[in-house]
């Protein structure tokens, strides 16, 4: 099992492998160690989700990608 | 549940015709219960006020009755207030007293509701719920109307009940003496960060009552008299405009909200005040005089204790500030203390008031101490069996109330007691309590809102 | 005003085919009132264990509802369970927690019983009663049915009530997977001494629905999967064996029953997970094979969690524990936890599973002490007159598809509360039940 | 008349622990919890027995047994490194918004001392703790009970290596223990 991410701890413009093969950068962090605010940046299941913007829970979080450069 | 036959609270347990009330509707706990459905579901209530939300997202958790509710700012600015209770199981969606935040989440389940209220976050709502939940039918519950009444925020959860201004009545411009500026100007007033709260072992309606116009226990407040804390030296307040004045007790009847007030008499100044600093002083002064050259006669009007029914104190003149009596069961209280301030005071004024407000007012209070005391022990002593059989005496001055009164050349609206004289009298207090009893058997508001 | 619960208000609070349960079950007075009549006097009620009172005179103060009862084995090795209160004047009979003793006796008159019950000593009895008090008619109140089922000790106030195992149904099969040994033989399982007791200002029906199969709430408990404390290190509990499963939900809406199991693939294998310590892992993996053996294709139903109506939950794999929710007013609960072991089980994997118990479970528990955070603020905030006109939501998966699998009850897969429904729908029928 | 060197050993000493465990109770009470941790030796032993009411003559069987039984907690460094590290996630509910706490330390005694009273690397304490615990609004618990530790000298540092917690309480009148004794 991945190591269990912190959401509390990301930022914006981490990127992160969701569920269902996505791919999202994170916009913004409500900071409620639940929720995530982000948008799409690959979602070969379902194209049309590319580029919008939707709230991701934690448990559909994989992993993260990257960390945000500042 | 008992029967609620009509007319069981009035002329029944609160006869104000004899000017007697049951010990019963503080102590008894199906009393209780019902008044949490009949006066708290169904009156207008204080939540807060504009200045503790003023961005976007921030959120301060306030309470109507037992329920504990969010007052927030959305993202496009508007005001709500929502019950504190995730559609979902209930749990309390937030569990600080404020903040700032895009979303409240719940941490049970993670439902998630933005700043209006909307339902936005279901987990697995695809994999889970295959999106057949209607989320937007299962947004926050939010009161059924909410205003903002210069500065201050009122919300009831009874979509019949009559607009904010209207449950106010001609009680608005007694009101107005807790909401203007100290100069009489709409310009805005400030809340002094941090909400004092605390619990008194008593019934909410016994500091109700008294901040009606309980004006015959000033002898409770001999100690805080003899060493003086007052802004000007002495005294509790500063009592010199009170001396020239006249003491008037004003009601209405239809509405339940009543307060006293201090006419000065035609042609006299107001006097000096806050003479412990002269930087106080001179802002007291300028804006006084401000005030009383834009409202004319009705500037010799000044503030005085006084409630808006059912559990909002205000507390106009000095030390300024709002109370809530938040029922925590029959036998105990939570009172809420907000304290004001013109916003665009200088800092010395805002820290002198700000430390006579504390050393006045709230459980270390010189003042308040000895109020709680009394509430404490008048609702322990109420309890027992032989007690509940002895009615409390309100008959204080019945039958000496005015209604169209005038004191050189200025109409009081209301009915008027005048106790410059009389020195004390309980009109206030029955008034109160005759309004509680019609609010306690009256099925809706086509009863209780009879000025229609 | 509050609805009453009198015969036709129950319907009205439950509506368990739309999905939505009114608050007033939580937090209404009367309805608690009634719950302990309706309920509680007539349910099967879990006491305790045999393995909690080996020897006779053997005893084990336990609950039944708000009622105090004596669970104990008498001189003949039968056990028995008792009110807990003396037949002259009420005083409890037995104050302690547990112990062995030849007799209970009152500590107000004297009146004194053996552990069969029978009332043995009364002072003055030939002074002051003349002989003429019959002893045989004032002996401890006995329940008038008891099951010692796979050593869970069970019992009901109801002689009218089924036989335990009628009243269990088919529920029968996924409690076994609590309390049948870890290498699929029968019973077995012992009690670890100590049986944890802490109290919770809620409805006793939050914690016995959320064990129904609450499988919605794991995001509670993100604190815990971060920081790690599963017996292989990581996690919560170990899910490897889980991974390669169907997650199950099973319903019992008749009884209120509800169970959450997982059953493996058909080529699944033996997923390694006391990495951490050797010797337990070697006794896992070998009781595990034992298991296969001896169960064959059954061997791949792995229990999770479940509620046997009314209040007693229990964890059947990983920590392996039953739990009592004892109502304590509609506004507290009193929980009570055992925790269970095979009692052959070696020493060493015994102490390792005690110290994973105490860090999963119970108030110093780092998984359950952010349930009993939800329980207490989801029943605090459900208490108002407004609160109460807002039912919950019970929406989750209606309508979905029912998993073809050959298990019994009303079932469903994954997140789903249909269980939570059933949990109620046998609620609201024991509510309105004559008998 | 002198006061004999080994009672000035004992009151220094005994001042030495006291100072130390106050100082243990102002990191919890601040929530200094990375620095307490660092108080606690790495084979701590911290151990808190859930208690029975039991006849007399059967007082043996009040406590549920070290090693063998539940308890309240049984833990070592790591399972308290995990703890303090749950609290840190901010996601930690039941911690949630943070408890305040204030815990008090009374009845310091020095039981034993090893080698000396004068150079000691080991010394046994016991001492009472009462401690107050409130959060949200209204949410207050009061604990009380015993202590005995023994505290361990480490390069000069006291360390604790057994803590012995003895909660006056049967059923525990609070729904959780997510705090430190």
């Amino acid at each position: 099992m991945a190591e269990v991410v912190n959401v509390r701890l990301l930022k914006a413009g981490d990127k992160l492998q969701v569920s269902h093969g996505a791919t999202v950068v994170v916009v913004s962090n409500p900071l409620d160690g639940v929720w995530i605010f982000a948008r799409y940046l690959a979602s070969p299941k379902d194209p049309s989700l590319e580029g919008t913007e939707d709230m991701i829970f934690a448990q559909d979080i994989i992993e993260v990608l990257e960390i945000s450069g500042d | 549940m008992a029967t609620k036959t009509k007319g069981r609270f009035v002329n029944g347990l609160v006869d104000m015709k004899a000017g007697k009330i049951s010990r019963e509707i503080f102590v008894n706990e199906e009393i209780y219960a019902e008044e949490q459905e009949q006066v708290f579901t169904r009156a207008w209530l204080f939540i807060g006020h504009e200045s503790q939300v003023p961005k976007p997202g921030d959120y301060f958790v306030s309470g109507m009755g037992e329920e504990s509710v969010i007052l927030c700012r959305d993202r496009e600015g508007a005001l709500h207030v929502f019950l504190n209770s995730c559609r979902h199981r209930g749990m309390k969606v937030c569990r600080y007293d404020e903040g700032n935040t895009p979303v409240f989440t719940c941490p049970y389940h993670g439902w998630s509701y933005a700043t209006d209220g909307k339902l936005v976050g279901v987990p697995f709502f695809k994999d889970a719920y295959h999106e057949k939940l209607d989320k937007s039918k299962w947004g926050l519950v939010e009161v059924a109307q909410m205003e903002v009444y210069k500065g201050s925020i009122w919300a009831t959860w009874d979509p019949a009940a009559p607009p904010f201004t209207e449950y106010l009545g001609d009680f608005k411009m007694f009101f107005d003496l807790s909401l203007e500026a100290w100069n009489g100007t709409d310009e805005p007033l400030e809340v002094i960060g941090g909400v004092q709260k605390w619990l008194i072992p008593c019934n909410w309606k016994f500091p109700a009552e008294n901040f009606s116009g309980d004006s015959y226990h000033n002898i409770s407040h001999r100690s805080v008299d003899m060493v003086g804390i007052g802004p000007s030296g002495t005294g509790r307040r500063d009592t010199q405009e009170r001396a020239d004045s006249r003491r008037l007790q004003v009601s209405f009847p239809d509405r339940g909200h009543q307060t006293g007030i201090y006419v000065l008499p035609g042609g006299s100044p107001t006097a000096a005040s806050y003479q412990q600093s002269p930087e106080v002083a001179d802002y007291f002064r300028e804006a006084e005089e401000k005030r009383r050259a834009i409202k004319g006669e009705w500037g010799r009007v000044t503030g005085s204790p006084g409630e808006i029914f059912p559990n909002t104190a205000l507390h106009p003149r000095q030390p300024r500030s709002i109370a809530v009596w938040h029922p925590r069961g029959a036998h105990q209280t939570e009172v809420w203390r907000w304290y004001l301030v013109d916003a665009g005071a200088p800092y010395a004024v805002k820290d002198f008031l700000r430390q006579y407000y504390i050393r006045y007012s709230g459980p270390g209070g010189l003042t308040e101490q000895d109020d709680m005391e009394n509430w404490n022990y008048a609702h322990s002593a109420s309890r027992g069996t032989i007690a509940r059989r002895h009615p409390y005496s309100y008959e204080q001055g019945m039958g000496s109330e005015q209604t169209n009164f005038e004191l050189d050349g200025l109409k009081i609206p209301g009915t008027v007691m005048d106790l410059t004289e009389a020195k004390s009298s309980e009109q206030n207090l029955r008034n109160f309590y005759k309004r509680w009893a019609e609010f306690m058997d009256a099925p809706s508001w086509d009863e209780l809102a009879d000025w229609r | 005003m509050t609805t009453t619960a009198s015969s036709g208000g129950v319907k009205l609070l439950v509506d368990a085919k739309a999905g939505r349960i009114s608050r007033e079950l939580f937090v209404n007075e009367d309805i608690y009132q009634q719950e302990q009549e309706q309920i509680f006097a007539r349910s099967w009620l879990l006491v305790g264990h045999e393995s909690q009172v080996p020897k006779p005179g053997d005893y084990f103060v336990s609950c039944m509802g708000e009622e105090s009862v004596i669970l104990c084995r008498d001189r003949e090795s039968q056990l028995h369970v008792f009110l807990n209160s003396c037949m002259h004047r009420g005083m409890k009979v037995c104050r302690y927690d547990e112990g062995n003793t030849p007799v209970f006796t009152c500590p107000y008159h004297g009146w004194s019983y053996a552990t069969d019950g029978k009332l043995v000593g009364v002072p003055f009895y030939k002074d002051a009663y003349h002989e003429k008090l019959d002893k045989s008619q004032w002996g401890l109140v006995e329940v008038p049915q008891m099951c010692n089922y796979k050593g869970s000790v069970w019992a009901t106030w109801d002689k009218s009530a089924p036989s335990f195992l009628d009243y269990l149904g088919d529920m029968r099969l996924y409690l076994d997977l609590l309390l049948d040994g870890r290498d699929g033989s029968e019973g077995g399982s012992e009690v670890i001494g100590g049986v944890q007791k802490w109290t919770m200002p809620c409805n006793w029906k939050f914690p016995a629905e959320n064990f129904a199969g609450d499988g919605y709430h794991n995001i509670s408990h993100r604190s815990v999967d971060m920081v790690g404390i599963g017996p292989s290190g990581t996690s919560r509990r170990d899910l490897g064996e889980f991974a390669a499963a169907r997650r199950v939900n099973a319903s019992f809406p008749d009884m209120g029953h509800a169970a959450v199991c997982d059953l493996q693939d058909e080529n699944a294998t033996y997923v390694p997970t006391y990495q951490n310590e050797p010797a337990v892992e070697e006794y896992f993996k070998q009781v595990s094979e034992e298991r296969k053996r001896r169960l064959g294709d059954k061997a791949r139903l792995l229990g999770l969690v479940g509620t046997v109506f009314p209040n007693m939950s229990y964890l059947a794999r990983q920590p392996r524990s039953i739990s009592v929710w004892h109502p304590r007013g509609p506004h507290t609960t009193e929980a009570w936890r055992w925790f269970l072991v095979d009692r052959d089980v070696p020493e060493e994997v015994k102490e390792m599973l005690r110290h994973y118990y105490i860090r999963y479970s119970g108030p110093a528990g780092m998984t359950e002490q952010d349930d009993m955070e939800n329980w207490n603020y989801a029943h605090a905030a459900s208490r108002g007159p407004i609160a109460r006109r807002h039912p919950y939501n019970y929406e989750l998966g209606i309508g979905a598809g029912r998993p073809d699998v050959p298990l019994p009850g009303m079932l469903t897969e994954r997140i789903n509360e249909e269980n939570a429904r059933g949990f109620y729908s046998g609620w609201s029928r024991a509510m309105e039940a004559k008998n | 008349m002198a006061v004999s060197k080994s009672r000035i050993d004992h009151l220094l000493l005994k001042y030495e622990i006291e100072q130390f465990l106050y100082q243990e109770a102002e990191l919890l009470d601040e929530r200094q919890f990375e620095e307490w941790l660092d108080l606690l030796a790495e084979d701590i032993r911290y151990w808190m027995p859930m208690r029975r009411n039991v006849k007399f003559g059967e007082l043996d069987r009040e406590f549920t047994r070290e090693g063998q039984d539940i308890s309240w907690f049984d833990e070592g460094k790591d399972t308290l490194v995990r703890r303090v590290n749950q609290i840190l996630t901010g996601v930690h509910w039941a911690e949630e918004p943070l408890s305040r706490i204030c815990h008090s330390v009374s009845n310091v005694q020095i039981l034993k001392a090893t080698p000396s009273m004068s150079q000691p690397t080991e010394v046994t304490v016991k001492c009472r703790f009462l401690i107050y615990r409130n959060r949200v609004q209204t949410e207050t618990d009061f604990l009380v009970g015993k202590r005995e530790e023994v505290l361990r000298s480490v390069n000069g540092q006291w360390k604790i290596a057994q803590r012995k917690i003895i909660l006056d309480q049967n059923v525990l009148l609070a729904k959780n223990l997510t705090f430190f004794f």
